[in-house]
């Protein structure tokens, strides 16, 4: 499995060039000085030449495609220019937040959306179907950061269930988990749209499909059928669209966190952007892409484990 | 379903007179149909429905709630809520409306020539797409508007860009598929050009697919937008945008919370408008959904 | 003698209640809100050792009754109008769906005609043969595993053992309706359906499967009820014959006698529109027109609108008569049987 | 046109091959190849309608694709009237594509859903710029009455049309070009006995009215028996045997050809079909057998079959065979 997983990164890395160099591109062919950029038009000549020297900007370009390139592969995103601190360490600081919250929006996703969908396609047109509807059209509708407010002035601001601020930094799990509850539910919202959608959609198909009409000529009682024959398959579009949106479910933990006021990679890249800390917006870049590309490979291994047809074709 | 489809012989395909039966038949489309007329007249007749200039201030009637006089209220600086939603709808629709329109009409070309021709262009047009695809979508807009300035037209084209790679995927997928019938091979054996072929034979055929995705892509645009405002990178003030409003009200969220709430609503109506209109586009178009 | 009688037993087939009894089937599909009939007043017996053959064009009704003995026809879409249908000594049109369920797969087995996509593709064969092993004799998974490897070795899987955990598109298309065979027949059920079963089939591969289904029929005494398009499969494997055109038996027989002297004007334009392998090219004669859709099947006689020899009694619809001196034989045509 | 003697054949296939890749494979994918068709010759005479009989699999389709260069053949020759299809320009392929047409299988996808008839049959003739106008009109109209379709089909859409009419359309769409040649691959498998025999025998028409002729590839031998005065049996992207349909029919010397033959069904009782229980499938493409293809299945099996691939060789005048049993 673990060799698997090593030459699957391998197939991955020309991939993970070409997204390290567009990072690399984008922050270095803005229009414009940065250093204007990053300390205003009324910095003086001797402030910005040595920020350029910091930057390394003063060296030819291709020698800090090189530089950053290896920076990168031994895991060095570079220093921040504001703090000067080392970008990874900030990064590492904040990460389990943010993958705690994706996680948990991940599994409220999964927990509730595919049994809603299952639920729904058996039971065309009826109660529960209306009600899939409705919960995956409120979460494809709402931007996170509407439904975060919204939740917020309702549970925090209003029934006092929750607190508005989230303390995470807490030794009591149930206080941490409380403090998890509405960002979580927030952006579980969104995961159980795509989850039920496809899970229905799926699911009307399945149900429709010859093997299931086998499952019924075997005198298999309908709840064997469904779950076991149709859900089955079903799957393979789930795990597609899990790791098809997982991009869109960082973007939106970014702006649950916002909202939250909870620590992240939100807070980070918001402070990254007020500040003009481009070096920080860099490494941040860099570690979302990453993210992206390993659930890629992580969706691919699924497959192989939902889908036999993959494995052994 | 097979045995239905074995008795009603000829077998009923994709019609155009029956998707539009289908789609009518639907009320969600309808009523969502209904409310994107509305919205965009209310961003056309904005000089002339809202009741105040939405950039006046009145120092006295700051963060007032909602009365006769300021249904939505008033915000920091004394402006009407009201007013100020109805202005923003017009950055809003416009800024999603260009950036989806390019970015349709970008990625399905691109898409088409890429599932068309297959081969190396194919594997390059697939492999930068992927690329483009490895950025979360609205990280991608952030920074790229932090990095050339938060402008109207910076906005679109972020959007725009974030938008391409996602119609390169539809627009080549469905072109695969389109390739498998006969009637493309057809087209080669007659002599056709590959150009007659792609825009002529192809392109029509995908419409369906790449229509649906674009209105529910709008929304995303819009989205996007509204969100990018709220985190401060929207068209500058003072200029009126739903996002713009809500992160202003967001500052007052215990005091004032009308002033987040209405322009909340706002994204939502088109955001559910749009989200209606693309179900049921999608509906009526795929010959599979069951009756 | 066909090839699936010719090993039957000299036991008499009369002594015994046949194992299926349909009697008046009238079958009703809904199209774009309305009912129509797809199947009128079907009648026939099946008996053990026995296969009848339910031949058709697409549309003529005869996959619709196979489902509808079954009790599998898609909710909401089709519904039995009237008629019943008596399966091994049980009443299935009387019985509640769960009776029904108990019968499907236990008693009766069925096979459909696309192997490629009747099987689930994410279950292991093995699973999907020991499943109603598990559910209708309650069998643990173990004991119904071993069964489901000889139930492959029945039905000559090669290297069985090896196979049991492969998956459905480890298999070509003739292992796969080999798997459905041992699905159809795990719980040694007297009543066989068989619905177009070559017909996704290679020739070559159509020849070893029906003669699998022939040997197995021999061996369990299985009653089969075989649908198919194919004229010259049912020469070689049937023992009776029903035409069917337009949702109505229009001529049934024993297979010889059919053969010998095909009587209704469709039979006869059928057997005339196929070209033959076995015989020096000679002119076809295709049947003019196309079989009507449901909504517009002409009252009366269905085939009138192609028949050449039709005559004004034909808007009344004809009974289906015997044949003077063949009581078996009949045909359902005011010419031909008046 | 050609300055070639009329006894020449119009049609001329010379080694043809074809191998595709694919790649497959979790969680690394790895490049198969598949030969579908290996090294495959022969000819076809102006007003002969040849056939190419054999299973799923065999490579008669890929046959017609390669020939029509719809797919670019590895190796070999294609000469059409003494023209080189492989090697055709840009401009010759077009002159080329007015000869030589196709017809499928399946009429549903076979035509455009989105184009009216009138269309579909008026764009290849504008294109073309074989008519303008009302001309094109009235060409449409010929078509129409030519395949048996009245002309108010030229109004409507593909899927107003069953099965047998979409075919006839198709074969309408092959014909607006004026072509000497037509590749028909199963045209008439998807349809019923009855709509089946329409359009055989609207295709013998055509064949003898236009003096066209036909590559009719087929998994039934009743139908290219019917058809054909000519067959190919493929097997494995070989041709195994080869000669005149009475012939090859009446007296099949391969042992593949006389098993496809006897597993035939026939509609009469007396003559059931070789109903064998011996096991033995089509290998896999992807890795077939070496020696003969047919091998493994095969009841005449010898040493050498397994190790060396017989030639096809001719046994008697216009008759040839792939097989050591006769050489």
């Amino acid at each position: 499995m673990l060799r698997f997983i090593a030459k699957r990164l391998l197939l991955a890395l020309p991939t993970l060039w070409a997204v390290l160099t567009l990072v690399f591109l984008l922050v270095r062919v803005v229009p414009g000085d940065p250093t204007i950029i990053v300390l205003g038009d009324q910095a003086s000549p001797a402030a910005r030449e040595q920020l350029r020297q910091r930057l390394g900007l003063d060296k030819p370009l291709l020698v800090q495609y090189g530089e950053f390139m290896v920076q990168i592969a031994q895991g060095d995103l570079g220093r921040s220019l504001v703090t000067n601190r080392p970008i990874s360490a900030d990064v590492a600081a904040v990460l389990p937040y943010t993958i705690e919250l994706t996680l948990a929006a991940l599994f409220i996703g999964s927990l509730i959306g595919v049994p809603l969908g299952v639920v729904a396609a058996q039971r065309r047109d009826g109660f529960v179907d209306w009600l899939a509807r409705i919960v995956s059209l409120a979460g494809l509708s709402f931007p996170a950061f509407v439904s975060g407010i919204l939740l917020l002035i309702a549970f925090a601001v209003e029934l006092r269930w929750f607190p508005v601020i989230s303390t995470v930094n807490t030794s009591d799990p149930l206080e941490r988990l409380r403090a998890l509850a509405l960002p979580a539910i927030n952006l579980g919202l969104i995961m159980v749209a795509y989850v039920t959608r496809v899970t229905r959609s799926g699911m009307l198909k399945a149900l429709s499909e010859d093997y299931v009409r086998t499952a019924r000529a075997k005198g298999l009682p309908s709840r064997l059928v469904v779950w076991r024959h149709a859900l089955r398959n079903v799957l393979i579009p789930v795990v597609t669209v899990i790791g098809l949106y997982l991009g869109v479910l960082i973007g939106n933990a970014v702006l649950t966190e916002i909202v939250f006021n909870r620590p992240g990679l939100g807070k980070l890249i918001v402070s990254a952007l007020n500040q003009r800390d481009y070096a920080l917006l860099q490494g941040l870049m860099v570690v979302t892409a990453l993210a992206i590309v390993f659930a890629n490979i992580l969706t691919d291994l699924t497959y192989g484990l939902v889908d036999p047809r993959v494995k052994t074709a | 379903m097979s045995a239905a489809a074995a008795v009603a012989a000829p077998p009923v395909a994709i019609a155009a007179p029956s998707a539009w039966k289908r789609a009518t038949r639907s009320g969600g489309l309808a009523i969502g149909l209904v409310l994107v007329v509305a919205m965009a007249l209310i961003a056309l007749l904005a000089p002339w429905i809202s009741p105040y200039d939405p950039d006046a201030q009145d120092v006295i009637m700051k963060l007032e709630p909602p009365s006769a006089e300021h249904w939505f209220g008033t915000d920091a600086f004394g402006r009407d809520v009201l007013s100020r939603v109805i202005w923003g709808s017009r950055v809003s629709l416009f800024v999603g409306t260009v950036a989806t329109l390019a970015g349709v009409l970008i990625g399905t070309i691109i898409g088409i020539i890429s599932g068309y021709y297959g081969g190396i262009v194919d594997k390059l047009i697939t492999a930068a797409t992927d690329v483009l695809l490895s950025f979360p979508q609205l990280i991608m807009g952030l920074i790229l508007v932090a990095v050339l300035g938060p402008t109207l037209f910076n906005l679109i084209l972020a959007i725009t860009i974030t938008a391409v790679p996602a119609f390169i995927r539809v627009a080549r997928g469905s072109t695969l598929a389109m390739k498998e019938r006969d009637f493309i091979d057809a087209c080669r054996a007659l002599g056709f050009g590959d150009l007659r072929i792609m825009f002529l034979h192809v392109m029509p055929n995908i419409m369906d697919e790449v229509v649906v995705m674009g209105s529910l892509w709008l929304a995303a645009a819009i989205r996007t937008e509204s969100t990018l405002a709220f985190i401060g990178l929207g068209v500058p003030p003072p200029t009126a945008t739903w996002g713009g409003i809500i992160r202003e009200g967001f500052d007052n969220l215990l005091d004032a919370p009308w002033l987040s709430v209405f322009p909340s609503l706002a994204i939502l109506a088109v955001m559910i408008a749009l989200n209606l209109v693309g179900d049921g586009l999608r509906d009526a178009t795929d010959p599979r959904t069951p009756q | 003698m066909s090839a699936l009688a010719a090993v039957a037993v000299v036991e008499s087939p009369s002594s015994e209640p046949a194992a299926i009894a349909v009697d008046g089937l009238t079958t009703s599909i809904r199209i774009a809100g309305n009912w129509y009939d797809a199947v009128r007043d079907v009648s026939f017996t099946v008996s053990r050792r026995e296969t009848l053959a339910l031949v058709g064009e697409s549309g003529c009704g005869k996959s619709l009754t196979a489902l509808s003995v079954m009790g599998l026809l898609p909710a909401g879409v089709g519904r039995i109008s009237s008629g019943r249908i008596v399966v091994d000594g049980v009443d299935m049109t009387a019985a509640t769906e769960a009776g029904r369920q108990a019968m499907r797969g236990d008693r009766i087995g069925m096979i459909f005609q696309e192997p490629m996509t009747s099987l689930n593709p994410v279950l292991p064969v093995g699973f999907q043969i020991a499943e109603a092993l598990i559910e209708h004799r309650g069998m643990n998974r173990r004991a119904a595993q071993k069964r489901a490897l000889e139930l492959m070795e029945l039905v000559r899987i090669p290297a069985a053992g090896q196979r049991l955990d492969a998956y459905p598109h480890q298999f070509s298309g003739g292992m796969r309706q080999r798997v459905m065979i041992a699905i159809a027949l795990a719980c040694s059920p007297k009543v066989l359906i068989a619905d177009e079963p070559t017909t996704a089939l290679d020739v070559t591969i159509q020849a070893q499967v029906l003669a699998l289904l022939a040997d197995l029929q021999a061996r369990e005494g299985l009653a089969v009820l075989l649908i198919t398009h194919n004229l010259g499969v049912v020469a070689s494997v049937a023992d009776r014959v029903m035409v069917m055109y337009g949702g109505d038996v229009v001529e049934s027989g024993p297979v010889k006698a059919f053969f010998r002297r095909p009587t209704h004007p469709y039979s006869e334009a059928l057997l005339a529109a196929m070209p033959r392998v076995d015989r020096p090219s000679e002119a076809l004669a295709p049947i003019p027109g196309q079989v009507p859709t449901l909504p517009d099947m002409p009252s009366g006689c269905r085939y009138q609108s192609r028949c050449p020899l039709r005559i004004e009694k034909c808007a009344e619809r004809p009974p289906l008569n015997p044949l003077p001196g063949a009581p078996e034989h009949r045909v359902r045509c005011w010419v031909r049987a008046p | 046109m050609s300055a070639r003697p009329a006894a020449a054949p119009l049609l001329v296939v010379r080694d043809l091959a074809k191998t595709f890749k694919a790649k497959r494979g979790w969680p690394v994918p790895k490049t198969v190849s598949v030969r579908a068709i290996d090294r495959v010759s022969f000819t076809v005479e102006r007003g002969e309608a040849l056939g190419i009989v054999g299973e799923s699999g065999c490579g008669k389709s890929t046959v017609a694709r390669a020939c029509l260069r719809l797919i670019a053949p590895d190796a070999g020759e294609v000469r059409f009237d003494g023209l080189d299809v492989v090697a055709a320009g840009p401009t010759e392929l077009r002159g080329l594509r007015r000869r030589l047409q196709i017809v499928f299988q399946d009429p549903a996808s076979a035509l455009d859903p989105r184009q009216r008839i009138a269309d579909a049959l008026g764009e290849p003739i504008r294109v073309h710029g074989i008519a303008k106008g009302r001309e094109v009109e009235r060409a449409v109209e010929r078509l129409l009455d030519e395949v048996g379709l009245p002309p108010s089909a030229a109004r409507r859409y593909p899927h107003e049309f069953s099965g047998g009419q979409r075919q006839r359309i198709g074969i309408a769409r092959a014909l607006a070009l004026g072509p000497d040649l037509i590749f028909a691959d199963e045209p008439v498998s998807a349809l019923d006995v009855s709509v089946q025999a329409q359009i055989l025998v609207l295709l013998d028409q055509l064949r003898l009215r236009r003096r066209l002729a036909f590559v009719f590839i087929s998994h039934d031998l009743g139908v290219v028996r019917h058809f054909c005065q000519r067959v190919l049996v493929m097997y494995l992207g070989r041709i195994v045997e080869e000669g005149p349909v009475p012939a090859i029919f009446e007296e099949p010397l391969h042992p593949y050809t006389r098993l496809l033959k006897a597993s035939s069904p026939v509609p009469d009782p007396e003559q059931a079909v070789a109903m064998n229980l011996q096991e033995g499938e089509p290998p896999s493409p992807v890795n077939p057998p070496p020696g003969c293809h047919f091998h493994p299945r095969c009841p005449f099996v010898m040493e050498r079959c397994r190790v060396t691939a017989p030639p096809l060789t001719e046994v008697a005048p216009g008759r040839r065979v792939a097989c050591h049993l006769f050489e």
